[in-house]
């Protein structure tokens, strides 16, 4: 294939390096610094995608991250990229691509039709239809539109790249690296500064690349090449390329995407696609350009259509003429440039069409005093049709039209923070305003210094004046100076199918409709037509289309103001900011210290929070979870079982006020405790709701050990710090959590003391160390450790703790040791058995609108001192007569489940939201009483042992007449607890 | 002026010169019988209601900027009532049943798009709940269905269902959930409220409330005093400070929520879905965007804007359950202020000033509960007594210990 | 004497080493760790017991380099020592011993894993870890960061090079992961 | 957002958790007559600001250190940051 379109000279492309490509099934070549638009014009390929709504024709209208219209869908398979950008996509060897957004091919778009129809499609019509009949929306009008609506596609095939996430901190931060931003750079580099400069782009110098104009004896581009090279070689610079600022966030933060494999084919092994960089700097300067804007007239969208300044970029940087035959309009000098610097390349000037009168006049080609008013061709540009300024009009043949209606500062990242520009006159548009982000400086155009000598000096004086250095300021080259001359222009006269928005298909009609029906806010108009709700987020459209609101309503364009710009700068993957956080690695893991010994077991394993607890430990044979789990529980209470308790938390509480602070903390009293005592405690939160239960086991008279539930263990110890820090700050007490640094394994059944005996260096006699018992012990012959004899079986039952380090060690031991008595490992699920037969509350019943009444333990809320939550636990609503009571519920068939979640109504009475008398917490099967078992709230249950009613879990189809119970289902009076 | 497909047509054809404006701009009266503050979609739903099912009279919404543009117009349009608590799912069910004929009742096309709403579960204790709130959901006359992960994935076959960190065990479906063209619900309710008699004043902000003897008679705003007999006010995030200006302190806290949308791209999500593991939760608008958010960014705060972190959680979220999402590219953050309540549920009441009530503390639910909300604020301030699905959300329940508190996290805003 | 054998933070018996070009990353099995909380009103007698152990008390994000014990800040009147397993296996008996009732001793070995990051890559890896600024602290600077969602200390050793982290030890493994890919990723 | 913590300098507001209004250390007295009102003031009462507004913070990935920090919440801006123990001393907090 031919590069047609490719200038023979020029350009900062790689002539030597040709690469192939696939633009929808057909080969073309490019050469290494392409882009893949640029790569794509240079072959004669104007027609790159579709619109949105219409689906016209569309071509490129920038060369740059701000196009609308030729998105593409980027390589294929699961690496299939919707909607990018074919003006940012780098070519490399083998690039894919295809257009999208169409039915049938990109020439014959059957939804092209959308266009003849367009008259019916205006701005909001869907507001005012679709309505008949009513079950019509769903079942058909949706789904047309859906699929109609759209750009690109998702393989929907999981992504396979990696991102990486990474924190970055500087003195300075550079957003841009064009004239402005590499001499701020120089600057601040050169006397010493931490900087980083990042540019989007993967060749640095910005404009300097898209120009002919020199800086000094050289050109802008190879000025911006020695000056990146220079600012590399300074290590206090950090030079990112292919880097996106896509948001300033509060304090100086702000977030960056750097692109590290997307120019390559596939990412190198174990390197990510993208990084999404933190930034954490003191000063910032925003050196992010401009951007050019067209002007609206009829058919102003075709392929072959666009920014003047782009078929520059593209001529001059990229050595492609967009078509051998171009014409421009333009409403300022700017525009001039581009006739001149295509025809010094050879390309034919059809004519310059300029608004004004005194528009300067060129001996290469003509200048014609008027507007362009139409344009004709079907799948790219073919004629464009001029009314001169004396009424007559000309038909100029061309295949490609620059448009040029003046340039817009990129102010965007100055509105991150909700900062709004103002209005400048003198270009004719909006500049940064004075409430930027707290740290920011703007430079060169994005402020308003069009300049390349302006941009230079804003550049240089922000980076000495950020940094207050008073070093010898950097000489810059003599370069342009050229003023802005510009007459505002946005829309010609009598337009009317005259795009403003290219992708959403905004036309200066919808916006004149959508003033005629009372949208006349700027948010109201955005909203109704979906202007600016484009991927450009309105980049290349919002300024026409305030002009226009501007111009109906009767006020200037600063009057009607403008919409406010949200990060990201451009649309960045989804995956980026996700990073590593993703599959296994969403969350971290959290091993018990079990957990090697229990895989080898064969354990089943469930994520508790971010533990991985084993549930059950399955053995041959067992073709259900229930058998496993039955055994479990009744080879406990037959004779000894041990659980890890490890995830249970645990906080260290010393110092001399440690008592007194746990009266604080928990709703009952703890002053008189014991030493080598443990103890029960009901944490309230303030509001009076049980917020968390546990023990705390007085090792010394100064020292506690407060155990907590494994999904609170975080937020408890957090509150008591509060409670500790802003409450009361002169006790004397010390927190510390403790929950990984031991190993705890609760070893429970009436054989457990024996095991224990045989590990345990001391006497633990039932005498020696009674129910309820904790001390400081060694185990095996000296390793340090604790023992608490607390029980949440029911069973007699301990818990021993050693270092961590020696938890695998241990439970293998007490495993040899609890041989001889069959000793049974269990995990969650029988552990949750034997404490509901125990009638145990836990995370089920402990869920947040529960008090202490509710579960039974109304007294222990101690009146004689002061807690968290006590007073407010007195509140009338939270001590209702008929309030709910924890009870215990069984089914009166025994072959029946009673399902957690079910909700109990009065035998016999209606079976609805009104009746609701309670519901199912926690529900299993009790293999030692041989039915189901459950624990539930009922609406003054204590009082109700004994009565039937109707369980009902419409939504399994589960309707069971049931029993009211104690919820103390095994050993009510607690007499294994103390054998 | 009626909305037809007739008249699309008819307008079509005469180059659309008949469309008129969908409310008119009305200078503000010296005295209205009803003033609502607030023209959002609770203010509009009221004063639409007021007028239309109340056929109350001389009515006016007062709005500081241009109407929808608070939480009506940034919001993640999802519609639900999948509540647990007695309090709650009476009232949201009535504003469900409520959206299922707004469309027909506005003659505005809301979009009102019923393609369900899936809670995936990841746990036995969220089953357990979930099946708690599903029965609850049912016994009060709503729709629910258990869905096994088989069932899910045949909807949604590109779940991460391989290696997720907490592997999917099922989910709660409510299938007349879904979503609505959120804008369209100011401009409709606007439209209808405007058409029966409403007069919407923008631009017109409320400087001070003028109490006299404890009872509020009228409103000072930037157009001057209006007076009124029943002031209503419905102004979500700021909710604490307007009412500082009639020295109340309030059961709230204003937090930022940020919504995200992604580029367009061919349908790929039907319903809405909600990640049980994490922060996330996400549909597909018709124009083709994934619409999604997650968990708030904790800080009080009254800035429209959030920040990074959040933004990472919502996506770790999104990339943990849909890795086929980690190329498709987010175009757009932005952040609404939520009036958090004590509890987690809103509060539809009387003030302690006679003449002056209360609508507010919708939290990050006061999109779906929106035709409700206008519905029950139109029956109390034309009743002086609670509507029967609203009788709940009153003051004076943190008071009494009688607290809705779906999420179970007590009285600390940031976390319900 | 006991006879239980101990294992590594990663589950093994013999500490794990990965080594890439720029970084070797190893898991640090050798060290034994307690915390030291000042009791109220104990604060100078706390301070001088530190200073005596390590020559200087260690100030807020910092960690003093002292051998064979190390002490660093965890928050405001609390310290960690560490000190290497071999000459000090009791190391929280030993500081109860020292302090007295001026400060609150707790054992905090198990609690954490501990690795060694090495290398002229070291402070390239941490920027893929953690917001903690590795390339401007200096020797003997140590700072509680994130790593992967997980709360870890980072300490920069006295070479150059060298970046120890602690991190929780139950999740030793999520974090050698992020550790190894981070190092690959930069490799 | 950057907290600066007055001990350990710039960090990152993602360390931190955050609770709410300041006003939180101001525990009423338990045996005060007017407890019930007090407590439910306490509890639930807020006086929401926009503008400045102290607050609660914890240094939950850092030092644990529960900061009392002053922050517009209408622009975010931070204008001073407290050790919240010291806060309570200075408003009469003990024992």
């Amino acid at each position: 294939m031919t590069q047609r379109n490719r200038l023979a000279s020029g350009g900062q492309i790689n002539r030597d390096e040709t690469l192939k490509f696939m633009f929808d099934g057909k080969s073309y070549q490019g050469h290494a610094g392409d882009t893949l638009a640029s790569a794509l014009l240079a072959n004669g390929v104007r027609l790159m995608g579709r619109s949105f709504k219409y689906h016209r024709p569309r071509g490129v209208l920038t060369a740059g991250s701000e196009e609308p219209n030729a998105l593409v869908e980027l390589r294929g398979g699961s690496r299939q990229e919707p909607n990018t950008r074919a003006t940012t996509a780098e070519l490399y060897h083998g690039l894919l691509a295809k257009s999208q957004n169409r039915l049938g091919s990109l020439r014959f778009d059957l939804l092209s039709i959308n266009d003849r129809l367009s008259n019916f499609l205006t701005a909001g019509f869907y507001y005012k239809t679709f309505m008949w009949p009513a079950a019509f929306w769903e079942k058909l009008y949706e789904p047309v539109i859906r699929h109609a609506a759209g750009l690109g596609s998702l393989s929907l095939k999981d992504d396979p790249d990696v991102y990486d996430k990474g924190f970055l901190h500087c003195d300075l931060l550079i957003i841009g690296a064009g004239p402005a931003g590499l001499a701020a750079a120089l600057t601040a580099g050169r006397a010493g500064a931490d900087v980083i400069i990042a540019d989007e782009d993967f060749r640095m110098g910005g404009r300097l690349n898209s120009e002919t104009f020199a800086l000094g004896d050289n050109s802008g581009a190879d000025w911006a090449a020695a000056t990146v090279a220079e600012l590399q070689s300074l290590s206090n610079v950090r030079v990112m390329p292919r880097t996106t600022i896509i948001g300033a966030f509060d304090h100086g933060i702000y977030g960056a995407v750097e692109r590290i494999s997307d120019h390559l084919k596939t990412p190198q092994e174990g390197k990510p696609r993208q990084i999404l960089w933190r930034i954490y700097t003191r000063q910032t300067i925003l050196a992010g350009g401009a951007t050019e804007r067209p002007i609206a007239f009829e058919n102003n969208d075709r392929p072959g259509i666009m920014l003047a300044s782009a078929l520059r970029t593209y001529a001059n940087r990229f050595a492609v003429a967009a078509d051998r035959r171009v014409a421009i309009f333009t409403n300022n000098d700017d525009g001039h440039r581009t006739a001149s610097d295509l025809h010094a390349k050879g390309v034919k000037i059809s004519a310059v069409v300029d608004v004004r009168a005194d528009a300067p006049r060129s001996l290469d080609y003509e200048v014609l005093h008027g507007e362009v008013i139409d344009t004709k061709g079907r799948l790219g540009l073919t004629f464009a049709e001029v009314r001169l300024a004396d009424g007559s009009t000309r038909t100029l043949e061309c295949g490609a039209l620059g448009l040029s209606g003046g340039w817009n500062p990129n102010v965007h990242l100055t509105c991150h923070q909700r900062g709004r520009p103002t209005w400048n006159d003198d270009l004719a548009a909006f500049v940064p305003g004075s409430d930027l982000p707290a740290g920011m400086t703007v430079a060169g155009a994005a402020n308003g210094d069009m300049s390349t000598t302006g941009a230079l000096q804003g550049g240089r004086n922000a980076a000495l004046s950020v940094l207050d250095l008073d070093n010898a300021p950097l000489d810059l080259p003599a370069a342009e100076d050229a003023p802005v001359v510009i007459k505002p222009f946005w829309y010609v006269e009598g337009c009317s199918r005259a795009w403003l928005d290219q992708q959403n298909d905004v036309t200066v009609k919808d916006v004149k409709l959508s003033h005629q029906e009372g949208f006349r806010s700027v948010e109201h108009l955005k909203r109704y037509t979906t202007l600016g709700m484009a991927t450009d987020q309105g980049k290349t459209s919002n300024m026409g289309g305030l002009a226009i609101m501007a111009e109906l309503a009767g006020k200037s364009i600063p009057e009607v103001g403008t919409t406010i710009f949200r990060p990201p700068y451009t649309p960045t993957a989804i995956g980026a900011f996700g990073g590593r956080h993703r599959g296994q690695e969403f969350h971290p893991t959290r091993l018990t210290p079990s957990h090697k010994w229990a895989t080898e077991q064969g354990a089943e394993f469930v994520e508790v929070g971010n533990w991985l607890r084993a549930q059950w430990f399955p053995r041959a044979g067992e073709k259900t979870w229930r058998e496993s789990v039955d055994r479990e529980v009744l080879a406990t209470r037959a004779s000894v079982g041990v659980c890890d308790v490890t995830t249970l938390g645990k906080v260290d509480v010393q110092g001399t006020d440690a008592a007194d602070f746990l009266n604080k903390i928990y709703c009952n009293g703890f002053a008189k405790l014991a030493v080598g005592k443990t103890r029960y405690g009901l944490m309230l939160r303030e509001d009076g709701i049980a917020m968390d239960d546990g023990t705390a086991a007085r090792l010394a008279e100064d020292h506690f050990v407060v155990t907590t539930t494994t999904a609170n263990a975080l937020p408890v110890y957090r509150h008591m710090e509060f409670v500790r820090q802003c409450l009361f700050p002169d006790m004397d007490v010390q927190l510390i959590s403790t929950t990984e640094a031991w190993a705890q394994y609760a070893v429970a059944g009436p054989n457990s003391r024996r095991v224990l005996e045989k590990i345990v260096d001391q006497d633990i006699s039932n005498d020696a160390f009674p129910f309820m018992a904790c001390a400081n012990i060694t185990v095996c012959g000296g390793l340090r450790a604790r023992l608490f004899r607390i029980s949440f079986s029911g069973e007699l039952a301990y818990e021993i703790a050693v270092p961590t380090e020696y938890g695998d060690a241990l439970m293998r031991r007490i495993m040899q040791a609890g041989a001889e008595f069959d000793i049974t490992p269990y995990g969650t699920e029988a552990l949750g058995v034997m404490r509901i037969e125990k009638g145990h509350a836990a995370g089920n019943e402990l869920n947040g609108t529960t008090t202490a009444q509710n579960l039974g333990m109304g007294r222990m809320v101690s009146k004689k001192k002061d807690s968290i939550g006590s007073t407010l636990s007195e509140r009338e609503g939270l001590n209702r007569d008929d309030d709910l009571r924890q009870v215990g519920i069984k089914p009166v068939n025994p072959e029946k489940a009673v399902p957690a979640g079910a909700h109990l109504m009065a035998m016999g009475g209606p079976v609805d939201a009104a009746h609701d008398q309670g519901y199912v917490t926690s529900a299993c099967y009790s293999p030692n009483l041989g039915h189901a078992i459950a624990l539930g709230f009922l609406k003054n249950g204590s009082e109700r042992m004994g009565e039937r009613m109707r369980l009902v879990s419409p939504l399994t189809n589960v309707e069971t007449e049931v029993e009211i119970v104690s919820a103390h289902f095994i050993d009510p009076e607690g007499e294994r607890l103390r054998a | 002026m009626r909305y037809s497909g007739f008249k699309v047509i008819k307008e079509a054809l005469t180059g659309h010169k008949g469309w008129q404006p969908a409310w008119r701009e009305p200078e503000p009266q010296s005295h209205y019988d009803y003033v609502i503050i607030g023209g959002g979609g609770h203010g509009l739903a009221a004063a639409y209601y007021l007028a239309k099912e109340y056929k109350q009279k001389r009515i006016a919404v007062i709005e500081k900027g241009w109407i929808g543009g608070g939480n009506v117009g940034r919001n993640t349009t999802i519609i639900r009532s999948n509540y647990l608590l007695d309090g709650n799912e009476p009232f949201y069910e009535f504003s469900l049943k409520l959206w299922e004929g707004l469309e027909q009742d506005l003659n505005y096309n809301a979009m009102i798009s019923q393609r369900g709403i899936l809670n995936l579960i990841h746990s036995d204790a969220q089953r357990d709940a979930f099946i708690r709130r599903g029965n609850a959901m049912i016994l009060n006359g709503a729709d629910a269905e258990m869905l096994t992960t088989k069932q899910i994935k045949a909807r949604y076959p590109f779940l991460n269902t391989n290696d997720a960190r907490f592997p999917i065990q099922g989910g709660l479906a409510q299938h007349r959930g879904g979503t609505v063209r959120h804008d369209a619900v100011a401009w409709g309710y606007a439209r209808g409220a405007d058409s029966n008699g409403v007069d919407i004043i923008q631009n017109c902000e409320v400087t001070g409330f003028r109490i006299e003897n404890g009872k509020c008679l009228g409103v000072e705003t930037s157009r001057g005093f209006i007076g009124a007999t029943k002031v209503g006010c419905a102004v979500a995030g700021s909710s604490g400070r307007l009412m500082a200006k009639a020295e109340m302190r309030l059961p709230i806290e204003s937090h930022v929520l940020q919504a995200f949308v992604s580029e367009g791209l061919k349908p790929v999500l039907p319903g809405v879905i909600t990640f049980g593991a994490g922060h996330f939760y996400v549909s597909q608008s018709d124009k083709g965007g994934l619409v999604f958010g997650g968990d708030l960014d904790g800080y009080n705060s009254y800035a429209q804007r959030g920040n990074l972190p959040t933004v990472e959680d919502v996506c770790e979220g999104g990339m943990a359950i849909f890795p086929a999402f980690g190329r498709a590219r987010l175009l757009r953050m932005w952040g609404g202020i939520m009036d958090m309540s004590m509890d987690g549920s809103p509060i539809i009441d009387r003030t302690h000033i006679d003449g002056l009530y209360f609508n507010g503390g919708w939290c990050y639910g006061g999109f779906k509960a929106t035709p409700a909300s206008g519905f029950c604020f139109a029956h109390l301030l034309a009743n002086d007594a609670p509507h029967p699905t609203a009788t709940a959300y009153r003051f004076d329940r943190f008071q009494k210990g009688l607290m809705i508190d779906e999420k179970g996290m007590g009285n600390q805003p940031n976390l319900h | 004497m006991h006879d239980l054998k101990p294992v590594t933070a990663l589950g093994g018996s013999e500490p794990r080493v990965d080594t890439f070009a720029h970084v070797t990353l190893s898991e640090n099995d050798g060290l034994v760790l307690a915390s030291v909380a000042a009791r109220l009103g104990q604060e100078d007698r706390c301070h001088s017991v530190i200073a005596k152990m390590l020559g200087a008390v260690p100030g807020p994000g910092q960690a003093v380099l002292h051998d064979p014990e190390t002490g660093f800040w965890m928050g405001p009147d609390q310290w960690m020592i560490s000190a290497p397993k071999t000459s000090h296996p009791l190391l929280a008996d030993d500081l109860k011993q020292r302090f007295g009732d001026a400060a609150s001793i707790t054992e905090q070995t198990g609690a954490w894993a501990c690795f060694d990051l090495q290398g002229p890559g070291m402070v390239d890896v941490s920027e893929r870890l953690c917001a903690a600024p590795v390339r401007r602290m200096q020797a003997g600077d140590a700072q509680r960061t994130v790593i992967h969602q997980l709360g870890c200390f980072v300490i920069r050793g006295a070479d150059a090079d060298h970046l120890r982290i602690l991190g929780p030890r139950a999740s030793a493994g999520t974090l050698h992961h992020a550790l190894v890919t981070a190092a690959q990723s930069t490799a | 957002m950057i907290i600066q913590h007055p001990l350990l300098g710039p960090r990152d507001a993602a360390e931190f958790t955050y609770m709410g209004d300041a006003k939180l250390i101001d525990r009423p007295d338990w045996q005060s007559e007017t407890a019930a009102q007090d407590f439910y003031a306490y509890g639930y009462l807020r006086d929401n600001p926009a503008g400045w507004h102290k607050e609660l913070w914890f240094h939950e990935a850092g030092d644990r250190s529960w900061l009392v920090v002053t922050r517009n919440t209408v622009t975010h801006e931070i204008s001073e940051v407290a050790l919240a123990r010291d806060v309570a001393r200075a408003r009469g907090r003990s024992k």
